[in-house]
């Protein structure tokens, strides 16, 4: 069978998320427990997280979280990193036995700096570089996967469910503000790990429910910007979207949301005419990159997430709060998994995006 | 000298039991086929005369008229077929470049066949049109490469000019001369009603459609016919045109028997000269000589219209596009070889450019690889039939098509393919005042408001099928293809895997 | 409310009536009839005796057409008109006054003073369903019958009963016949046509004289019968009329909107003088359009409309044995006849000035109703045009734009 | 009231309205058994004129109409707008195709008067000249 990257793979998923707008430490546990109640939105074919605030003593460095097929492509890659940054730190990811997850491939994180002189070569800035380098490594490097570039953040997937993923990874030992989490339901993939999810670039990640029908409209579009999407999951190319929207276009979250989710003309038709003009340019200027299709999404970075459905809100997604904490899962069983207590649940329209941010400085 | 008969080819049918002798198709016959003959008492026909445009079988009240190929046949040859030989007939008697009308009809593959759309099954939800909003919207023109804000961090709303389309369907250029006045009447009214736009052809814009002005693309050929300043500012769109997909590499010739009053005078040339398009334009003889004339054009509309390049599909298309996108056209229009005319040297319409469906598919990833997609807007033409082959288009990369034979037929041509006579019986491809009446642009608007309403619904369906509520979502999205029964090569070149894969 | 009062029930009575029920519908409407009939076509007596109606069909308005126009039938005969006090007097003495009244009052045969007439048994006239009536019941099949007069009332006549007598023979002092609305060509054909259906015809010649079952004839011929029928002609009914101060000629005296001389008294129909366009001068125009048109004109204004009636040109349409004619207008002398022989027919146009001033169709009359209404509008043609009229009726003639308002609802 | 409008503009003179008059008025739900080798009687007939004029004409059911006030047997009346004729009274004397300016009265196969009743009466329901006209010459609508 084909895997992620050689064919295109639709899949049906569970994903939940919590974050602190406190900048409080929240324990990798609480979310790996949220996925157990949504077991059956799995098929055991992927899993993952991506954690916010998990390196503090590491955070001005990219942290880059990579699978290797061998030791020899581990040194090849790692003799490639060198060129372009300051490894400050490379290990093993520490990984726990279990009967439930087989097969792992070499899972080393690095925390680097990238040399000056490199980046001041390509002529870019330090994120470019960063995101080059994944692009590299990943199209070019067979058997070497960057599959988390962020700083002061990281995602750890692998084959398997959720539950046991996070088991896994010891995530219960991580203090992030901020977690996703991912449970995979692909449909025709033998399972990678690399085609687990969250999908990440730099320090934003995106767990994602549904598939979208607009793929390759926005594939074909996204890859003209240098972005190669390599896995063929709507994840990895939401992810790019976002990335090219927010980062390299400079949108706001909710502008970005109104291009991906875009209202209808219908309904941009009946609002005020500041507003209207605004969302018809948009529209207008980016309609590869419209989604459609069933999605539910939570879009992570450093200091906050955007929860967003489809503008016909064709998946299920929910919100919860309680104190400091937010609460977004497939499923209302997840959030009260997390917090019994939960309160102020709330359905998001579809296209109706939901951002929290952690207070600035908490982070 | 008696020159080489020719059998004719059809026979006119008729069935003498149900010919009540109303005279409807000797009345309405421009090629005077059939007379009444009051010897006999009985309607009689010349066949030798007859094109099979069918408008007498049309009106005939009680079916009593049939036409069929005739099937006098020379001696069965695979190699010298009867068509090649009728030709080689032809021209011996009469020594002169051979003329045809319509579209290439010759059997080369037709890749929109060949090509399958996909639809949600389970893992995604189909969306039904009749519940949920399903849009077709489109705005051709040039996207900037990156947002602005203003001092205050709003967003700068101002593009460069776009062209608004309620579908991406519009009717292609077909210039009033090569067609009658209400052929151009039922267009401009029929574009108006949708929120599309047609397009003038070379032939100028008569004043009575000014009024249309705001879904009128004019063109700017290279005879330059009829193209003042009121004409330019009176359109929507202004479309250079470079090369016509039934016969890239030549220009156009219209008989000064069709240069009659207003035709002249849109045209502004004198009454009864041929109207000759030159093969090129002959200030553009390079692609810095066509930036050059968009500009002109730019600045004669004061950068408030986007302006159109028009190409025929030649084999290297995607270099030509490039090129053209690079030259500061908003939109590019390529027209395929099977697209249609009026007239048209037969070597020429059925022996010489690219399949459109080829073109398309090379020209928008060419820019794609480029990067510079974002630059123009794609148009293709060139035997758009269905709303099928709009969608399909539309997935291989096109941001709207253009369509002509398909809008003539919904005039009522028969697509006899003797536009060339000046004796369409349908009113269309025709001045004769007598025939030009035959068609009622009430109706004819009506028919096309008809014919694209139909294919709107049915591209909604097959957007919804798909589980994509947006026009923007399909555009380019190959995924939703498959080939049936093509090579690796076509496979590849139309970037699209095959069906099964 | 008025008391509206109509002498007469004939077709300017109905015309009357109609008239007034458009402008008013509440006052009371009488009508005082001679005949004890409801109302009928006084036309159709011939083809009555052809047997192409029936009594129940000739009725010329429905059976509930008094009861649904309110209106007071009356059987009787007027009598007396006091126009100063504004009473009419029945023959029955009753008394009725009127706000308005209309004289409606028809024609009556007019029979010259031949001698030993009233030694013939069998002798009828033929205007009345009556005069049909009691005329059906002498008809026999070897009957010898003599029509005095070749007019449009004999030779219906003579059509109605050609089937149902032996021969008949038809006498009048003019040379052609139906002298009053066809010149000799056209007279020719038709007395053809006539003559084919067995009819024979005494020409330029009349009874001096009448015996039992004889007439002889100026000529000195002498013809034997079984049933005399008069038809010499007909004069309007004006007796009513000089009572009062009205003025009459050969018709009572009546304007453009049907009123005579006389305050609140109208006339309508063959007892009146109207305003004949073609010749611009006052006539009798003893034809049943007019006699429709007169009364509904008449009942207009006296229920205190306003209605003008000032296009009248005499006009028929009559055919005999399947042979139609139909003439209009006048026959200035001075102008130009274009005729044309058409299949059994004749076509006779009289042009002058480039108006049509009449014509005569014999056969095909088709479209004959352009030819009229441009006699009655007294359009003025180029030649052209009038070289399209003369091939056949058509609205050719007109231009595109006036056809649209005509045609194509234009306004 | 809806009426039959004729849009010169547009007619071709294909004659084929009057074709589809007679069918519709002959009760015969054939064409070919109603009109081959008949002469037939249309209420509606095209005029063709010179220069490619040609024109359908068909009874304009006038408001004050001259064949009503003419007709000698009271045969033709009006009844919701529509002039109609009463074809078991007529007696065929054709004062009413005397009288009409349009030409749009003319007798029949039995020597009766008939005109356009707008197909109210047949089997059509609605004018057949108008839904058979190829070209919007001849509507019927309101105005």
């Amino acid at each position: 069978m084909k895997r992620e990257g050689e064919v295109r793979i639709p899949s049906g998923c569970a994903i939940a998320a919590v974050i602190s707008r406190e900048g409080k430490g929240i324990t990798g546990n609480v979310i790996y427990n949220a996925m157990k109640p949504m077991h059956d939105r799995s098929n055991g074919l992927g899993g993952g997280f991506a954690a916010y605030g998990i390196y503090p003593e590491y955070r001005d460095l990219f942290a880059f979280h990579i699978f290797f097929d061998h030791r020899s492509t581990r040194k090849d890659c790692e003799a490639y990193l060198k060129e372009r940054f300051e490894i400050v730190k490379g290990e093993l990811i520490p990984t726990r036995k279990i009967p439930q997850i087989t097969d792992e491939p070499i899972i080393w994180r690095y925390f680097c700096r990238p040399l000056s002189s490199q980046v001041a070569s390509e002529q870019v800035d330090e994120n470019e570089f960063v995101a080059h380098t994944v692009m590299k490594i990943n199209t070019g490097m067979k058997g070497a996967y960057v599959f988390s570039s962020g700083k002061n953040m990281g995602c750890f997937k692998a084959v398997g469910y959720p539950e046991d993923v996070g088991l896994f990874y010891r995530l219960e030992e991580y203090e992030g503000y901020s977690w996703t989490a991912h449970g995979r339901y692909p449909t025709n993939t033998p399972g990678w790990w690399g085609g687990a999810h969250p999908f990440s670039l730099l320090d934003s990640s995106v767990v994602h429910n549904g598939e979208i029908s607009s793929y390759d409209a926005n594939r074909r579009f996204i890859e003209m910007f240098g972005y190669k999407c390599t896995l063929q999951t709507d994840t990895e190319v939401i992810t790019y979207i976002l990335d090219y929207l927010v980062r390299r276009q400079g949108l706001t979250l909710e502008e970005a949301a109104s291009v991906i989710a875009a209202p209808f003309w219908s309904t941009i038709a009946s609002r005020p005419e500041k507003e209207k003009e605004k969302l018809t340019y948009l529209r207008q200027i980016f309609p590869s990159l419209l989604i459609t299709g069933p999605f539910s999404i939570v879009y992570s970075w450093n200091g906050g997430l955007m929860a967003l459905n489809d503008r016909l809100k064709l998946r299920s997604m929910i919100t919860a709060e309680k104190d400091d904490k937010v609460f977004i899962a497939s499923e209302e069983a997840a959030v009260r998994v997390m917090e019994p207590e939960a309160e102020n649940f709330y359905a998001p329209a579809g296209g109706e995006p939901v951002i929290v941010r952690v207070k600035e400085g908490k982070f | 000298m008696r020159e080489h008969f020719i059998y004719p080819e059809f026979e006119v049918v008729r069935n003498d039991n149900r010919c009540i002798q109303c005279r409807v198709c000797e009345r309405q016959c421009a090629n005077e086929v059939h007379r009444f003959d009051t010897d006999l008492g009985l309607m009689i026909s010349d066949e030798t005369k007859c094109v099979n445009c069918q408008r007498c079988i049309s009106l005939c009240p009680t079916r009593a008229l049939k036409i069929v190929k005739s099937d006098c046949r020379l001696r069965e040859n695979a190699n010298w077929s009867d068509e090649t030989i009728k030709e080689i007939y032809k021209q011996a008697n009469s020594g002169g470049v051979l003329l045809s009308s319509m579209g290439n009809p010759k059997p080369l593959p037709v890749y929109w066949d060949k090509m399958l759309i996909n639809a949600s099954q389970v893992t995604n939800p189909p969306i039904d049109p009749l519940r949920e909003p399903m849009e077709t919207k489109v705005f051709l023109g040039k996207k900037p490469d990156k947002i602005r804000r203003d001092e205050n961090g709003e967003l700068i709303t101002e593009t460069a000019p776009q062209l608004e389309l309620s579908m991406p369907v519009m009717f292609s250029a077909m210039s009033y001369g090569s067609i009658s006045y209400n052929a151009h009447a039922s267009l401009a009214r029929a574009a108006t009603e949708l929120g599309i736009c047609y397009n003038t052809g070379e032939g100028g814009l008569h004043e009575d459609f000014y009024i249309y002005g705001p879904n009128t693309i004019v063109q700017v050929a290279s005879g330059r016919f009829g193209v003042h300043k009121n004409y330019l500012e009176a359109a929507a769109a202004v479309e250079i045109k470079m090369g016509q997909g039934a016969k890239p590499g030549i220009g156009g010739h219209l008989p000064g028997a069709k240069i009659v009053g207003d035709v002249s005078r849109t045209r502004m040339i004198p009454e009864g000269s041929d109207a000759i398009s030159p093969a090129p334009h002959h200030d553009i003889y390079s692609i810095e000589d066509l930036r050059q004339l968009v500009f002109s054009l730019k600045e004669a509309t004061e950068y408030k219209k986007p302006v159109i390049v028009k190409v025929a599909a030649v084999h290297n298309i995607a270099a030509i596009a490039s090129g053209i996108a690079r030259s500061g056209a908003d939109i590019i229009a390529i027209d395929g070889f099977r697209g249609g005319t009026g007239a048209a040297p037969t070597r020429i319409r059925d022996n010489v450019g690219i399949p459109i469906e080829l073109a398309l598919a090379a020209v928008d990833q060419r820019l794609r690889d480029e990067g510079i997609r974002n630059n123009v807007s794609l148009i293709v033409g060139g035997s758009v039939r269905s709303a099928a082959d709009v969608v399909k288009a539309v997935a291989l990369g096109a941001d709207a098509v253009y369509v002509a034979t398909a809008a003539l037929l919904a005039l009522g041509c028969h697509l006899c393919r003797t536009c060339q006579s000046g004796k369409c019986n349908w009113g269309i491809a025709t001045q004769n005042p007598e025939l030009v009446k035959r068609l009622n642009p009430d109706i004819g608007s009506r028919r096309l408001v008809n014919l694209m309403d139909a294919w709107r619904h049915e591209i909604k369906e097959l957007m919804g099928g798909m589980g994509i509520n947006s026009i923007e979502s399909l555009r380019g999205n190959r995924l939703m293809l498959r080939g049936v029964g093509l090579t690796a090569k076509e496979l590849e070149i139309l970037g699209i895997s095959h069906a099964g894969e | 409310m008025s008391e509206y009062v109509i002498i007469g029930n004939g077709t300017a009575a109905v015309g009357c009536i109609e008239g007034i029920r458009s402008a008013d519908s509440e006052s009371s409407i009488t009508v005082i009839s001679a005949e004890e009939h409801h109302v009928y076509s006084r036309p159709l007596i011939s083809y009555y005796l052809e047997g192409k109606t029936d009594l129940e069909k000739m009725k010329y308005r429905p059976e509930d057409f008094y009861t649904k126009n309110n209106v007071k039938l009356i059987y009787g005969k007027a009598v007396k008109c006091d126009s100063k006090k504004q009473f009419i007097t029945l023959a029955d003495k009753q008394k009725l006054h009127y706000d308005k009244l209309c004289l409606c009052t028809g024609s009556s045969p007019f029979v010259p003073p031949f001698e030993g007439l009233d030694k013939v048994k069998n002798k009828f006239s033929f205007m009345t369903l009556d005069d049909a009536l009691a005329l059906e019941k002498a008809l026999d099949k070897k009957a010898k019958v003599l029509i005095v007069g070749a007019g449009l009332i004999g030779l219906k006549c003579a059509e109605g009963i050609a089937e149902r007598v032996g021969s008949i023979t038809v006498c009048d002092l003019a040379d052609r016949v139906l002298s009053s609305i066809l010149d000799s060509k056209c007279a020719a054909v038709m007395q053809k046509r006539l003559e084919e259906h067995g009819i024979s015809f005494l020409l330029g010649d009349t009874a001096v004289r009448f015996e039992k079952d004889k007439a002889v004839m100026k000529s000195g011929k002498e013809v034997r019968f079984d049933i005399l029928v008069l038809a010499v002609g007909v004069r309007a009914e004006t007796e009513l009329a000089r009572q009062t101060d009205c003025e009459v000629n050969r018709g009572i005296v009546i304007d453009t909107s049907m009123k005579t001389s006389t305050d609140s008294i109208y006339a309508a129909g063959d007892c009146a003088e109207g305003y004949d366009s073609s010749i611009g001068a006052n006539r009798v125009l003893a034809i049943l359009p007019n006699a429709y048109m007169q009364g509904r004109c008449a009942g207009i204004n006296m229920a205190g409309g306003s209605s003008v009636f000032d296009d009248a040109v005499p006009m028929n349409s009559i055919g005999f044995f399947g042979l139609h004619c139909a003439t209009a207008g006048s026959y200035p002398e001075d102008g130009e006849v274009c005729e044309e022989q058409v299949c059994g027919g004749i076509r006779r146009l009289y042009i002058k000035d480039g108006r049509l001033y009449g014509y005569m169709l014999i056969g095909d009359v088709n479209r004959a109703g352009i030819y009229t209404s441009l006699v009655r509008e007294q359009t003025v043609f180029n030649e052209e045009d009038i070289d399209k009229l003369k091939k056949f009726p058509t609205l050719a003639i007109f231009s595109y734009e006036s056809r649209r308002k005509k045609l194509g609802g234009v306004v | 009231m809806k009426r039959v409008y004729v849009n010169e503009q547009w007619c071709l003179g294909c004659h084929l309205c009057e074709y589809n008059c007679a069918f519709a008025n002959s009760g015969i739900d054939d064409m070919v058994k109603a009109l081959k080798g008949k002469d037939i009687f249309p209420r509606v007939h095209i005029e063709d004129g010179e220069d490619g004029i040609h024109f359908a004409v068909s009874c304009r059911h006038c408001k004050d109409p001259m064949c009503v006030k003419s007709c000698i047997a009271g045969a033709i009346s009006i009844e919701d707008g529509v002039v109609k004729i009463d074809r078991d009274k007529c007696v065929g004397c054709l004062t009413c195709v005397l009288v009409c300016p349009y030409g749009a009265v003319a007798p029949g196969p039995n020597g009766a008067a008939q005109k356009c009743e707008l197909c109210l009466q047949n089997s059509c329901g609605a004018p057949a000249c108008v839904t058979g006209c190829p070209n919007n010459a001849i509507v019927y609508e309101e105005r």
